[in-house]
């Protein structure tokens, strides 16, 4: 699988997920740099987490009005994969790849920790590996993740199987005490409606191999592989 | 000239900084405060005479960026 | 024009800028000429006490500061320390407690930012950092809304720049009410040949400014945090600085890039004193003179004077020799990540440090006297009180009540409230994250296997009590917690916290605490290779309490070796490495449950120290041990109730009834649970050695009791230990 | 009553959000912007009819909570 990482000044965790894709996939992905005017044939297009531009003004909003981003824009449109992790999945909140918006953490405060997630929809590329996996610990790390949307885009997720992952306990159920942030519904990740983008909150990057204390962040990255080959 | 604009957040939407400072106000002591929105304002200096033109152009700013219309409403001001 | 040039140097300005009578005649001695404002701005920032070390230096050559690991030692932005493979790590401890005291987020925020600087500025890519956090009493009015801002504002800057906070410490007590302590660390990884120095080097080169642009942030702000507080603090205010972390993680990777184009000849942050000191810094250990343009400097504000612009504290900015013939590809790295990139100066070879500011000559000062000549001082000390006695213990307690009140309250509860707050986990190498005796960090760019252990320890009650012993303890702890975790600890950074040096009680309480660290980093080969001091921390007469923090750095060969400290399985043999527990004096227990402060700090034998973790680290090594963690605060039943909390599983012991046993606070001693099948070998090793073990019990079930003594069940311990942080803070007025 | 708070940093006070901002307004195409800086705005909704009482309260909640005077000034507008 041929993949590219966006890059933009203020991202953080890019080199994370470089590093993901590279031991999942054996190769190095493309580094696309935010200035840069072409974004190379590829399979996969990643948006990585971070504080692009400070998340000054709005969690991803400065880095959404880019030039590389109207790349993504056209990859997506063509049908390309698409990933967007944490600042990546606010970035692209605010081009209109996917609907919502990510709001400030209900408690105000950044929070990293181990919660547990739950596959929703194992039938998009992204997500397909999920398939008997369907709820595992997964580490987040933000303060603007309290996902929202008004209530005919909400039905509208649910109507299409657009809810990839949402926020559960160790059992699997989606209680109101798992919602580390305040999602509406849960929500921790979500598809477009044709089902090639997905924006996820929780950081797949770092649960790789066993120093992660885990290893179903690859799934992203096997269902990925699996779709394109 | 100098501009200020406002962005709130449109009605329905949750706003959790709000409502941690209605909690807050509440715990310090003051009563009698019904509700608290959150919002931002930008003091924007701009190089333009004409307000009409530059009520447009400061529009097309909060369309293009200042502003996120999936969650918030925006108005302009001109100062001087 | 000469803008403010013509103030005139009263004696009211001069005591205004913290110089005294002495001190002034010494300037007019040096430059044979009454200074211009700017040059008496240069001194007043170069011979503070937080610039010139003076009343320290004397104090802090007594340190050991070399070893077979150690590539620089103190004197540069950070220590440099071998760990292998051509790699070393570099770190260093930097205080911020006056700054965080009068607006807690950006104080915090900024402290964190600027020792990230120093570590980067070396050439390395910071790989982990930590926080020693101290503050008043939970019950002072200011107390929650400090802890909440300077929580805050250590994670807004470390999250958004991209290092993994892996530790620290936090610690409530009233003496700190009037002058918290914010103490941070950073850790960065390098190419043990591609360090860079600030030394300059030729003549004749440019000098570079990078990064932000200088606003009139904390102008005489160094100044500031080197005076004692009254109740004037309102008036200081505006001197705070707003950091920003973005601006600075761009700051990171244009370096770093520059770095590998061998365009840097010399570098150095701007940090205290900004312009002023950096410039000199370079300039004088280089064995050159530098000459500055203020008018080419980066502003954001407009009609600044020379004297603001040379004392300005703004965030995020550095200086640099470049190598000419690489402007241009220095430049352009500079303009792809939008920062300023500016020919403000050149190197001379006159040793003078000449400033010019629209044509005129502001300042032209002997280079090597602003750091060389500074005063220095032997300041007088007098006889230290010796600890109160320690009076009759009614040993009478109920066990379970006095355990679920020190793993409950202020000082003993979970911290996690706090670290969740901070992202632990990017860079995806966090193997141990905090909450354990060390946090612990994978190497990158060798063979996957390697790691680094990283703790900050001191136990402020035990330094005033008896600072020699305290000094020795800090160091011991932090050592302890590295071995704990299976790491080899190579090399320690400190920060000495202290009241008014100009009070003999305190400057010999400093003194002590300084030979007590000697004396154990001496032992225990951990050797001092940066840091920093900070004194006056002191509010209406009221110091605070000796708080020599000290931050170390363990190396383990292969992080899949690393222990824990939960409880893993039941059946398995707890032991007891070490004495059995017998002093109570300072102890958690004695403040806690009977609320007295009364006793000698536990002494520290360093042989023991030294002989009982060597045996720790080599059971470790040996796959022998299931946990391990060292008895610090609270003794042996709080280590063992955190063992419990940790795995989730309690544990069946043997214990004596005698509150030393239980609680007492003797060094040297670790628990550690093992196999049954290896628990011959373990004991074997123990005696091989002569260290002594004690069997207490085994773990499981869903209680931690001793028979007849006390039973108490892990979700009750658990519950209170969690819960206090995040109740405490509810009650913060959120914003 | 409705009133409205405008929390805006001091003269002299970094902005990096404002920077930031202005950066990426000069790299969407719009020219002739000096300088942005942003502030806060928190509307508040009282249970109180006298305006003086009013502005004497909200005042004391921007001391006490809303803005952070080291760095920050307020201005109080009732709106209605
Ligand atoms: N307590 C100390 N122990 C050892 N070295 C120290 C101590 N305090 C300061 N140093 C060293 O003195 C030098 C100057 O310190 P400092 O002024 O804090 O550095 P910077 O200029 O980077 O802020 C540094 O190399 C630092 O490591
Ligand atoms: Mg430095």
């Amino acid at each position: 699988m041929k993949s590219a990482v966006i890059v933009f000044p203020g991202l953080n965790r890019d080199r994370d997920m470089i590093a993901a894709l590279e031991k999942v996939t054996g190769e190095k992905p493309h580094l696309a740099w935010h200035g840069d005017s072409d974004l190379p044939d590829v399979d996969l297009v990643v948006v990585p987490g971070g504080f692009s531009y400070g998340d000054y003004l709005r969690a991803g909003a400065i880095a959404a009005r880019s030039p590389m981003l109207q790349r993504v824009k056209e990859h997506a449109d063509r049908g390309g994969l698409t990933l967007g992790v944490c600042n990546g999945f606010q970035i692209l909140t605010e081009t209109g790849l996917l609907p919502g918006a990510l709001m400030r953490n209900r408690d105000l405060k950044f929070l990293c920790k181990v919660i547990h997630l739950k596959a929703e929809n194992t039938t998009s590329p992204f997500t397909t590996a999920y398939k008997g996996h369907e709820a595992f610990p997964c580490p987040i790390a933000h303060h603007d993740g309290n996902y929202f949307i008004d209530q005919d885009g909400l039905k509208a997720l649910e109507d299409n199987g657009q809810i990839a992952f949402r926020y559960c306990d160790e059992n699997g159920n989606v209680t109101l005490e798992a919602n580390p942030n305040g999602s509406i519904e849960n929500i921790a990740g979500i598809t477009n409606k044709q089902g090639n983008v997905l924006g996820m909150m929780p950081h797949p990057e770092n649960l790789i191999e066993a120093a992660h204390g885990g290893i179903e962040g690859r799934y992203i990255f096997d269902s990925l592989v699996a779709a394109v080959a | 000239m100098h501009a200020r604009i406002f962005v709130t957040l449109k009605n329905g939407v949750l706003d959790p900084q709000g409502q941690a400072i209605e909690g807050s106000l509440s715990s310090l002591g003051f009563e009698g405060v019904d509700a608290v929105r959150q919002g931002k304002i930008f003091d924007v200096k701009l190089d333009e005479t004409d307000h009409e033109a530059a009520k447009e152009k400061l529009a097309q700013m909060c369309e293009k960026l200042l502003a996120n219309t999936v969650i918030e409403n925006y108005s302009i001001e001109i100062v001087d | 024009m000469l803008k403010n040039q013509n103030i005139e140097i009263t004696p009211e300005l001069i005591a205004s800028h913290g110089l005294n009578e002495e001190e002034y005649a010494k300037i007019l001695e040096l430059i044979g000429r009454e200074p211009t404002y700017t040059e008496l701005g240069i001194f007043s920032a170069m011979w503070n006490e937080h610039c010139s070390y003076k009343s320290s230096k004397k104090w802090l050559k007594t340190l050991p500061t070399t070893g077979d690991r150690v590539i620089h030692g103190p004197g540069e932005n950070a220590g440099v320390v071998d760990i292998d493979d051509g790699q070393a790590v570099v770190f260093k401890m930097e205080s911020h407690n006056h700054p965080s005291y009068i607006e807690p987020y950006q104080g915090a925020a900024t402290g964190v930012g600027g020792i990230l600087r120093d570590v980067f500025t070396m050439g390395a890519r910071p790989i982990a950092a930590m926080n020693a956090l101290r503050f008043g009493a939970p019950d002072h009015e200011k107390t929650r809304h400090l802890v909440s801002g300077v929580v805050a504002g250590v994670g807004g800057y470390g999250n958004s720049f991209g290092v993994p906070t892996v530790g620290g410490e936090v610690e409530f007590d009233p003496r700190y009410n009037g002058n918290i302590l914010v103490n941070a660390f950073a850790a960065g990884l390098a190419d043990a040949d591609k360090i860079f120095l600030c030394a300059a080097k030729g003549v004749g080169l440019p000098i570079v400014y990078l990064g932000a642009k200088t606003g009139r942030d904390g102008v005489g702000g160094a100044t500031m945090a080197s005076a004692e507080f009254g109740d004037d603090i309102d008036e200081k205010r505006p001197t705070v600085q707003v950091g920003d972390p973005f601006t600075e993680k761009c700051l990171l990777e244009a370096c770093l890039e520059l770095m590998q184009t061998g365009a840097v000849i010399a570098i150095q942050d701007m940090g205290a004193a900004g312009l002023t000191c950096s410039a000199v810094e370079m300039g004088a250990q280089g064995n050159l003179g530098v000459e500055l343009y203020l008018d080419d400097v980066p502003t954001r504000e407009e009609a600044m004077t020379a004297y603001e612009m040379m004392l300005s504290e703004s965030q995020e900015r550095m200086l640099m020799v470049l190598d000419p013939e690489k402007e241009d590809v220095a430049k352009a790295i500079f303009h792809k990540w939008d920062l300023d990139f500016a020919i403000v100066g050149k190197t001379t070879d006159d040793l003078r440090f000449r400033v010019i500011h629209e044509g005129t000559e502001v300042a032209n000062l002997p280079i090597k006297d602003l750091g060389d000549e500074a005063p220095e001082y032997d300041r007088p000390r007098s006889a230290y009180p010796a600890p109160s006695a320690l009076g009759e213990i009614d040993g009478n307690i109920d066990v379970a009540q006095a355990l679920l009140t020190l793993v409950g309250n202020a000082n003993g509860a979970s911290r996690r409230w706090v670290w969740e707050q901070y992202d632990h986990l990017i860079q995806g190498n966090s193997v141990q994250v905090p909450g354990g005796d060390a946090g612990v960090v994978r190497v990158e760019g060798a063979d996957g296997k390697k790691a680094l252990a990283f703790s900050v320890d001191v136990t402020p009650r035990y330094c005033e009590a008896n600072p020699r012993e305290g000094g020795k303890q800090a160091v011991a702890e932090c050592w302890r917690n590295l071995s704990a975790v299976g790491a080899l600890p190579l090399a320690a950074t400190d920060n000495l916290n202290f009241g008014n040096p100009e009070k003999p009680e305190i400057m010999e309480q400093f003194s002590q605490a300084i030979l007590g660290i000697g004396d154990a980093c001496r032992a225990l080969e951990f050797p001092i290779v940066s840091g920093n001091v900070s004194l006056y921390n002191e509010t209406n007469g009221i110091g605070i309490l000796p708080t020599p923090a000290i931050g170390g750095v363990g190396l383990l060969k292969d992080w899949a070796k690393m222990m824990t400290l939960s409880f893993k399985e039941e059946g398995e043999v707890i032991l007891l490495i070490g004495e059995k527990g017998t002093h109570l004096g300072q102890s958690a227990l004695l403040r806690d449950c009977f609320n007295r402060i009364e006793g000698d700090a536990p002494a520290v034998d360093l042989e023991k120290e030294a002989k009982h973790g060597a045996l720790i680290r080599n059971l470790i090594d040996q796959q022998q041990l299931t946990a391990c963690h060292d008895l610090s605060d609270g003794g042996l039943v709080v280590a063992l109730a955190e063992m419990a909390m940790k795995g989730k599983i309690g544990a069946q012991l043997e214990l004596s009834n005698d509150l030393g046993e239980l609680f007492g606070e003797d060094q040297a001693r670790y628990i550690v649970t093992v196999k049954s099948d290896n628990l011959e070998s373990v004991l074997a090793a123990a005696k091989a050695q002569n260290v002594p073990v004690t069997q207490l019990g085994t773990v499981g079930g869903d209680k931690l009791e001793a028979k007849d003594i006390f039973a108490v069940s892990v979700a009750e311990l658990s519950d209170f230990h969690e819960s206090w942080f995040p109740d405490y803070m509810a009650a913060e007025a959120a914003q």
